[in-house]
């Protein structure tokens, strides 16, 4: 439906280059990256607000780089929900529909649909200013709905809200996309939201596009360190010399199921890495001896940093095991993982 | 964010003390003048010049030349003041530098430069005016007009800049073209904002005096007037008329207050 | 955040047009009166002019009187700038107000208001001045400082309120007084601001004519030269010297402006 | 040494009541509490910024809650570094210091040192605006530290900085506090920076102070489910009837042993619960039929909401479980935990 075309757009400082990306009919996509990075600058493009330095942006194969935003049918949701302060909830959620005399009752009858829809029926009559955050966002999102958008753009909406409403939205923009059937751009800075939303999710980092895929994909084989790192996936490790299932990593030989003449990392998962006192026997094929460098609490876990060798991995355990291994710098433990808990890519 | 910032001693140190002291010397420069002209009028005097049909006409004849000078230049000076407050162009310090200029003009040639445009023996006058503006109501208005007009802009150029530009973002993907988003969104919520510029504008189109004496010593406007009766009569004779065109200007200026009161009480916390 | 918001056909439809044409108009209001008085006068009569003793005394007269009228005021009016910027106090609305009140009195009036108190009949003139200040250059600066101070005043609290307190609180915290905080931190923080501010009460004074001219017809300031001129000899013997005045005041106002500049293009992209 | 006696404070529509506390010499006291509870105002109030409406700040038993703050003695450290704009780095460092012509060389020496302590050599004759975040809060707690005071005010000083720069401040704060001896009250709304940092911790909840407790004591024994889940404990769940080690929960027993007769509620740490497809034999004791409710990614793990009856349980799985079990809405599966896992307070 919509395609950007090497999209390249200088601000000041700030540069953005080269980013191609479809997003097909009905599609949810999710560019996800640090703040600071231009995906709000990259929606604003696609809104028609901002002018790209470069590039295009087609809607059906037609280009329309040139069109002002009022002509594309493309509706803008913002973090801070932008509602009108003037004007009640239902004059917000109407202000894209038809204004002339006889379109006023079918107006009304769409601005209730879409109250029930996002369940804010009760507040019609309010100001934005007396709702509560989750609450302005729902009427930004009818607002938004209201003009039957081909595309909804979401510059990062749950970002400004708690966590619970933040859930609880996050479902209502799931389902949304899959009642209304509108494709949607979503913005987000939140891995997590990103997985848990999106049907293909781009990555966005140092000013480039660095990797569009499906959110189980990503995981899987991450394009490069950079977007592994930015998932959050610890002990990611370059891969050096490799015999047969073997790759020797800092002088430690690692065992790994999957390894193809490909690969080029490996991914160790820190909460698949077994600490114990003693070495154990197991089918598991990698375990070695090695110090404790340092730990730090990881909200409910605590994530310990081992050194054997010059390898050095992370391993996320229980504050009930750190308890029984009795963690502290210094101390001589055994990490132990299946060879086929090794990731490659 | 309200929050009081009571520095516990810091007020009543010698420091807090010097400050307070230096700063009463301010006011005093300010109400002292004031209370003296109040002081020096006889109510005999005021009730005198209340009732004298120069004056009432000379207060009416600057009010209305006044409010026409802010009316005209508003339909002009808001749409302005937002191009500045929104776009960006070649040259926009330059435009900001030209409007702020008739604050730093001394009045009396700024009404000399209108005579210059405006006069009899110019080309406008001469030939398009028909006979210049010079003594009529409408060239009183244009050299109110041409004093006071940067403060329309400025002010309403300020009210449109604490619009957050994503509202009109958000209006324009909903559909809306630039001249309906200028409309529904931005100058009703930049109103306030504007009629404060409108009444500030008026109050000074009301309190000139430097601009106007030269373009036009008839039709008398009341700040003329106060020259007049103190050159002619002396100063017992201003002082009556000076206290009432005093006590117009600081009523609207009370007017004034308490339409950007809010945006005021929001300033001081920042 | 530096951003352009080239808005694609925005500017390009007939509201853009429109904007930009309502607009010109006002700039043609405010630039016509000026190009009109230059292109009046004549290189020979402005040479004329500048080489008149009269003239040139009257025009370092006026700079001299309004320099002094700034530094005296400065040194009240910048703690209370201070003052208003960081406390809050009970009746602090009526003092923003009252410092507000000269821009709206009209200055004939306030000249009159003045004699009130600095003039041959007033107490404080009878008996402490020693026959008033009217007709001196003293009296000249304090009829300046009445109408120009709101502006040092305002102007130097903005200053103040854009230093962040945190700089001052922390500042507290590492031992130093309120008045050490005040002369190593937030003064040196506010510096352009607050020196603006005396630019522009400087041009304000030097530009002042209506209090001036009530005060004190001699000596005479260039802008009463202006009105004595035009008056006695016609628009010709004044169009001269209100050009070199003219010249002299946006002078001072292209400094300002430079001094300024920073603060005026950080507050277009807000 | 700082005694605060039931301080309370109202500005505006925000209230603090009643809060007392005491923060020993050389102690690392932090206050936790989500944002806008008032701890930034209640380290003004100790600093001296602001006055409390009620309540006494002693210092060594001597009253000084109307001393300024010039002469407490404690310097604060904002979140914003507050450095001064307009001075060099070794000037913002020396601001505190003696000014005396004579004290100059003492100042300058003792200006490299602190710069030493800090990493900072190099940057002693720029200015702030030059330097990076984690830079500018270095030079910061330098400026603090130069005054040798009593107590150290830390307001949110990591908030402002990214994760790695965040982590290496953290120790170093550690560190500065050991080292020198100094008390810190250090004030945050991240449950983790908290436990990782604080000798104690106050916890800051709806405008009172709930529990002063070392960290590893708030995880075992919480005062009260506000707290507990403040501090990201799942599954803290109300004691209803006790029979001998068993508690009847919404219907289902839960067998625990370390049931005492004061315990009014239980916690069952999520990444404890087992999940399956068929009951296992085990020494577990707690072992329930449940039906799978929904699922969210938690960063690299999985949560999984199950229903036994009325009971609602949220265990953390790893993404392999979650394939491996295709935990989907709807289905059922076993949830198995010991007794011993299950934690009284």
């Amino acid at each position: 439906m919509l395609d950007l075309q090497s999209i390249g757009v200088r601000l000041g400082s700030f540069e953005l280059a080269d980013v191609s990306v479809t997003i097909e009919a009905g599609e949810y996509f999710v560019l996800l990256g640090p703040s600071g990075v231009g995906k709000s600058v990259l929606l604003e493009i696609v809104a028609g607000l901002i002018r790209p330095s470069a590039g295009r942006v087609l809607l059906d194969g037609r280009d329309i780089t040139g069109l002002p935003p009022e002509q594309r049918g493309f509706s803008l949701v913002y973090q801070d929900y932008a509602l009108f302060p003037h004007m009640t909830v239902r004059r917000n959620i109407a202000y894209g529909l038809p204004r002339a005399r006889s379109a006023r009752p079918a107006a009304k009858r769409r601005a209730a649909e879409l109250a029930e829809l996002l369940h804010i029926t009760p507040l019609l009559a309010r100001r934005p200013e007396t709702l509560s955050g989750g609450q302005q966002q729902r009427v930004a999102l009818a607002r938004a709905l209201a003009v039957q958008p081909r595309l909804l753009l979401l510059d990062e909406p749950l970002a400004a809200l708690d966590t619970n409403t933040r859930f609880r939205l996050r479902k209502e923009l799931k389902r949304i996309n899959r009642e209304l059937n509108t494709a949607v751009l979503h913005v987000t800075h939140d891995p997590e939201e990103a997985m848990a939303l999106g049907d293909r999710v781009g990555i966005l980092l140092d000013c480039r596009l660095h990797q569009v895929a499906a959110p189980q994909e990503l995981f899987r084989r991450p394009s490069d360190p950079q977007v592994a790192d930015f998932l959050g996936m610890r002990n990611v490790l370059p891969v050096g010399r490799v015999d047969d299932k073997i790759c020797h990593i800092c002088g430690v030989d690692i065992h790994v199921s999957s390894l193809t003449a490909e690969t080029t990392h490996i991914w160790i998962k820190p909460e698949e890495i077994i600490l114990s006192q003693e070495p154990f026997a197991s089918s598991a094929r990698n375990q070695f001896k090695c110090t404790v460098v340092e730990w730090d609490p990881r909200g409910s876990l605590l994530a310990v940093r081992v050194a054997a060798g010059d390898l050095s991995l992370v391993a996320l355990i229980t504050h009930a095991s750190f308890d029984q291994l009795a963690i502290e710098p210094g101390r001589q433990i055994y990490a132990t993982f299946k060879s086929s808990a090794v990731h490659c890519f | 964010m309200t929050r009081q910032s009571l520095q516990p001693s810091g007020s009543g140190t010698w420091f807090g003390l010097l400050l307070a002291l230096l700063g009463s010397a301010v006011l005093l420069l300010i109400v002292a003048p004031l209370l003296g002209i109040v002081l020096a009028t006889s109510v005999s005097d005021l009730s005198r010049a209340a009732a004298d049909r120069e004056v009432t006409e000379s207060i009416k004849l600057t009010l209305l030349a006044a409010l026409a000078a802010t009316t005209v230049s508003a339909v002009a000076g808001v749409p302005l003041a937002y191009l500045l407050a929104r776009k960006r162009f070649w040259g926009k310090g330059l435009v900001l530098g030209i409007i702020d200029l008739p604050i730093v003009i001394p009045h009396s040639a700024a009404g000399i430069a209108l005579l210059t445009v405006i006069g009899r023996q110019s080309p406008l006058g001469k030939h398009v005016l028909g006979g210049g503006l010079v003594g009529t109501t409408a060239g009183i208005a244009v050299a109110m007009a041409f004093v006071s007009i940067p403060f329309l802009v400025n002010a309403a150029r300020l009210a449109f800049m604490a619009v957050p530009e994503r509202l009109e973002r958000a209006a324009r993907t909903l559909g809306a073209s630039p001249a309906r988003v200028f409309l529904t969104v931005s100058l009703p919520l930049a109103w306030r904002g504007v009629l404060s510029g409108m009444v500030l504008m008026w109050a000074r189109g009301i309190s000139e005096f430097g601009a106007v004496v030269i373009i036009a010593y008839h039709p008398m406007t009341t700040p003329v007037m106060v020259f007049q009766r103190f050159n002619d009569h002396g100063l017992r004779y201003a002082v009556s008329v000076a206290v009432l065109l005093i006590a117009v200007c600081v009523t609207l200026f009370v007017v004034l207050r308490l339409l950007s009161g809010a945006r005021d009480r929001r300033g001081d916390h920042a």
